[in-house]
């Protein structure tokens, strides 16, 4: 079943050396290759163009995000979460928040958890901008990549003028975020949604409704309901089997209880449901941030804390629904002003661990498409 | 732009004027073979950088805009770099077929060249076999592209190569019989006789709707025959990192690269020649007034701006569109295209036998 | 049933295809819609938020606001601070600390904000420089207080 | 199912059962050679399909690796704890129940040294193969790859 694979040997000295009994082919995927979309790494055993086995070798940007978290404050770990997911940074400091807030008991004021919720939804409409556009490059077509990428600037044009950033914002501390809003974030806000909704009907017609694109898409890569929930994947590729996962809906933080949005299912379970489901998502978020813009209320942005914070002895653990599933934190704290011991729970690296599974049988080609339509970003998978 | 007709003639006659009728010959050989250089490197050049500005602008971008007016110059600075580039060998790479494969795709490009009329009567070689020329040559780069993807000793390489190797040999055969179609209407293989009988109007106007499809048809399996997305499975960059020259650097992959964007120059030649009336002005029926004034445009800029829209509509497809993968590839061939355009040569052939078309 | 079938989907494809295609011509010949930015030549206004490094803030008589408190170098995750502190004789014999060195490594610095936020007296800020590039690492290594500034009156 | 109805129901199923109170949800602390059987029989009486966090402590003295497992039709959340011997942690794998314990197991492996009996594939996976020592233990020191400010 498995096998001892071949990525330290040296020069290999000819091909035909590597073609075993079964005339199978071992080949790496990476650490660089164009869709690998960083540094992840895939020893694919091949038999002609099928797959037979997919390997996925992980680490070259392990940088123990754990390990360094265990030395920082309460206050300080936040920022390196943005360095893991760097796609929905925002996602993953406003976790991290979640769960201190948890331990010491902050109420965060109001004005802060709908700043919290706007953030949120925009840092996921660019991280599934930015999906759209690899999506389509992964398939080979190369224009809706600069498309993907004129919306997104806007976004992070948002971002930067309220956060000071534009990917790794750090905009979350423990009981509220830094700093208001900038006057100009609402303008702004309002101008990207009407743009937007008309850029978002050309995503449609210049890839989803395109043929080739739905022929590559469609019945490819399927993961069942059973295995998607075994496998433990969360997100848009769990919701794409029909498992409803949705974190905003099922364990509600901040203001996401009062707001109306539907959680996307679809029920093919293959790379074109969910693609569809993003896409559905993208005019979800867009919905959220257009619920929310006009009702910021009036008031505190960040709770009065401590000046140094000292979670109680205890486990705490918060879940949040990042741009690719559901992220966990889970802090282990002994009453210091440092965690314990602290564990992210990343949704790449779940949804990886079923890459196996869903690529097997299927061509090469497929591949790409299916780690397209996962979403991978890698320093999330490796931390 | 000149009549080029005219030069080539005052030519023709001073060197056998001066010279006896051998050397006369040889000089002739050697001007014709220096101009192809020229000419290859020329389109190359041209060619890329059309492609960079039309990608650039179907992507909002502004393309190259720093070398030169425009960005003009950036092709040949780019052509500079990587002359100076070392070319890299690998180290299990079978020596001398790597070294050779680049040659093969790039003489076998500037071979096709041979029987393409640029203008009225500015053709290297009319010869009476013309369109069976250029279709049997071209299929012969196939094997540069086996022989560069084997000699690598790279498996991303082995699979571009036999990816191509069966994507060419199967679009061949469309490719063929919608050439064939037009073949029927025309009685001849000879270029010259072909645009030569669209003077009255070109083909695609006047053999109706199979005329229509055999066009469709053929752009596509040419597109498909030089390796151009979304047929680009060869070298398909998210897959095969660059497929058969991932193993190529410096100017042996520039040749890689310019006999791909000749290869598209030819075949829309060709196709201009068969569907567009080469370098046949515009003509409509009777509108002697019309056809008249259309008859004052040069013929090589009637050659070249047809052949230029054809390469734009090719460039337009790999610019939109997401790349098939090999087995939809080769289901497009066989189930689609093979059949419509056995179909539409039946159709020719009645269109041509009961002399419907104009 | 077969044809019909068969004749439909080819149609649907062609259609769908022919959007695409009208979508990528749209842009080719609206040159208006290009948004390249042409870097060096034309640069970005930065909004007054952007974290590009940190800079301590001087007024006009060479004074800043550091009292040497290290509250910016306890909050900084990556030890990008370093602060060197002295004592200062003031006129009435008494021992004031005061500032030396304000050591900043650009090089580990994450832009993070955390400094800061922790400064009481409001002496660092951040600028919105964000070309760095140097052909040096130990020219990243920077000292923000100003040669001969001192603090500014009644800041304690 | 709040937590003491799904505590009550667990205690008819595992009389030796032993709990820990004051998280925020029910936790079960299992002796490592039992924990197959007891994950066989949560996995399918109590519809526990999710396991979602799969992790390891340090505590010094001893290891203990918990295991966050939810329901997605009954929406219930169980903790799992399990204390295992700092010098030779070894416990069942669950990688058969749960497909997403094989890559959360190889991690644990990589990082705390801990051995899962039967998995299929027990190795590094952050790590290069011939990596010493275990990373996220609280006395692992790397001198080479140490960052000194």
């Amino acid at each position: 079943m498995y096998r001892e694979t071949q990525i330290l040997k040296a020069v290999p000295s000819n091909i035909a050396n590597d073609f075993d009994d079964n005339n199978e082919m071992i080949i790496n995927v990476g650490p660089q290759h164009p869709s690998t979309h960083g540094v992840l790494h895939l020893v694919i055993t091949l038999s002609g163009e099928t797959i037979k086995n997919v390997e996925p070798h992980l680490g070259y940007i392990h940088r123990s995000i754990e390990k360094m978290c265990e030395s920082l404050s309460y206050r300080q770990f936040i920022y390196v979460t943005s360095r893991m997911d760097y796609l929905s940074s925002h996602i993953n400091n406003h976790g991290c928040a979640l769960c201190v807030e948890k331990g010491l008991q902050i109420e965060v004021p109001a004005r802060a958890k709908v700043i919290r919720v706007l953030m949120d939804e925009l840092t996921r409409l660019a991280s599934h901008q930015l999906w759209w556009g690899a999506m389509a490059m992964d398939v080979g077509a190369l224009t809706p990549f600069f498309h993907a990428f004129r919306e997104r600037e806007t976004i992070n044009d948002i971002m930067e003028e309220t956060c000071g950033a534009r990917l790794t914002m750090n905009y979350m501390v423990p009981g509220g975020v830094m700093v208001d809003l900038h006057p100009n974030f609402q303008t702004k806000t309002k101008e990207f949604i009407a743009l937007f909704k008309s850029k978002i009907d050309e995503y449609d017609e210049l890839v989803t409704g395109n043929i080739i694109f739905q022929n590559r898409m469609k019945d490819v890569g399927v993961l069942s309901k059973e295995d998607a929930i075994s496998y433990g994947c969360t997100g848009p590729t769990a919701r794409a089997s029909s498992v409803s996962c949705d974190i905003r809906k099922l364990y509600p933080y901040e203001v996401y209880n009062q707001l109306q949005f539907d959680e996307v299912i679809e029920t093919g379970g293959d790379c074109y449901s969910r693609y569809l489901v993003r896409m559905r998502e993208m005019r979800q978020s867009l919905s959220i941030v257009e619920q929310l813009i006009d009702n910021i209320p009036e008031g505190e942005f960040q709770a009065k804390t401590k000046a140094v914070l000292k979670l109680p002895k205890g486990e705490f653990y918060s879940r949040i629904e990042t741009a690719r599933g559901e992220f966990g934190v889970y802090i282990i704290s002994e009453g210091a002003t440092t965690p314990y011991r602290i564990k992210f729970r990343s949704p790449g690296f779940s949804n990886l661990s079923a890459l196996n599974h869903m690529a097997k049988g299927y061509k090469i080609g497929d591949l790409v498409a299916i780690m397209g339509s996962l979403d991978l970003v890698i320093p999330d998978i490796d931390r | 732009m000149l009549s080029l007709e005219s030069i080539t003639n005052s030519i023709h006659a001073w060197l056998n004027n001066t010279f006896n009728p051998t050397l006369a010959l040889l000089l002739e050989f050697v001007i014709v073979g220096t101009c192809a250089i020229g000419l290859f490197t020329v389109l190359g050049l041209v060619l890329v950088l059309m492609e960079r500005k039309v990608s650039a602008y179907m992507q909002i971008r502004l393309g190259p805009n720093r070398v030169g007016y425009g960005g003009s110059m950036q092709t040949l600075a780019d052509t500079l770099k990587l002359a100076v580039k070392e070319g890299l060998t690998p180290d299990g790479a079978d020596k001398f077929l790597f070294n050779l494969a680049p040659f093969i795709v790039i003489i076998i490009s500037m071979l096709i060249l041979a029987p393409i009329p640029f203008a009225k009567g500015f053709q290297i070689w009319d010869m009476n076999i013309g369109v069976l020329y250029v279709s049997a040559v071209s299929s012969v780069s196939v094997i540069g592209i086996l022989m560069a993807g084997w000699a690598s000793n790279n498996k991303y390489s082995l699979l571009g190569a036999m990816r191509s190797g069966a994507q060419i040999v199967s679009y061949e055969l469309s490719a063929g019989l919608s050439i064939l179609s037009i073949i029927v209407l025309t009685g001849s293989l000879k270029i010259s006789d072909i645009i030569a009988s669209q003077e009255n109007g070109w083909w695609i106007f006047k053999g109706h709707i199979p005329a229509v499809i055999a066009f469709v048809i053929f752009i596509i399996a040419v597109t498909a025959e030089t390796n151009r997305a979304p047929f680009d499975l060869a070298e398909a960059e998210s897959e095969l990192t660059a497929g058969f020259h991932t193993e190529y650097s410096g100017m042996k992959f520039a040749l890689f690269f310019l006999a791909e964007y000749v290869n598209i120059f030819i075949a829309c030649s060709l196709g201009a020649i068969l569907f567009l009336g080469g370098w046949m002005p515009l003509h409509i029926g009777n509108w002697s007034g019309f056809n008249h004034i259309m008859d004052f445009i040069p013929s090589s800029i009637w050659f070249i701006s047809k052949v230029f829209f054809l390469i734009f509509v090719i460039m337009w497809f790999r610019w939109t569109f997401p790349r098939l993968r090999v087995d939809q590839l080769l289901n497009l061939e066989w189930k689609y295209l093979l059949p419509i355009s056995m179909f539409n040569l039946l159709l020719m052939t009645l269109v041509a036998i009961m002399g419907w078309h104009f | 049933m077969f044809l019909s079938d068969y004749i439909s989907e080819i149609f649907n494809a062609t259609k769908s295809l022919l959007k695409g295609m009208r979508r990528t011509g749209y842009y080719f010949t609206h040159h208006k819609q290009i948004i390249t930015q042409q870097y060096p030549d034309v640069k970005q206004i930065l909004p007054e938020r952007f974290r590009g490094e940190v800079v301590m803030t001087h007024d006009e008589k060479n004074e800043h606001a550091c009292t040497g408190c290290t509250a910016c170098e306890l909050a900084c995750p990556n030890g990008t601070i370093k602060i060197i502190t002295k004592f200062d004789i003031l006129p009435d014999g008494k021992k004031k600390k005061a500032i030396d060195t304000f050591i900043y490594h650009l090089e580990l610095c994450t832009m993070c904000n955390l400094c800061i936020e922790a400064c009481p007296t409001d002496a660092i800020k951040m600028a919105q420089n964000f070309e760095h590039s140097v052909y040096d690492r130990s020219q990243l290594t920077k000292t923000l207080n100003k040669p001969g500034s001192k603090i500014k009156e009644g800041i304690e | 199912m709040s937590n003491e109805e799904l505590k009550i129901k667990l205690s008819e199923l595992f009389p030796s059962a032993v709990f820990e109170e004051g998280g925020e949800w029910l936790t079960f602390l299992v002796e490592p050679t039992n924990w197959k059987t007891i994950a066989q029989q949560l996995r399918s009486s109590n519809d526990f399909d999710y396991l979602f966090c799969v992790t390891g402590v340090d505590w010094k003295t001893h290891l203990t690796m918990v295991y966050h497992l939810t329901s997605t039709t009954h929406r219930h959340t169980l903790v799992i704890k399990s204390k295992l011997d700092r010098n030779n942690p070894e416990i069942e794998t669950v990688s058969d129940i749960w497909r997403t314990a094989e890559f959360h197991e190889r991690e644990a492996y990589d990082l705390f040294g801990v051995k899962f009996l039967n998995h299929p594939d027990l190795r590094r996976l952050f790590m290069t193969d011939d990596w010493k020592g275990w990373p996220l233990r609280k006395d692992y020191e790397d001198p080479i790859n140490m960052i000194k400010l």
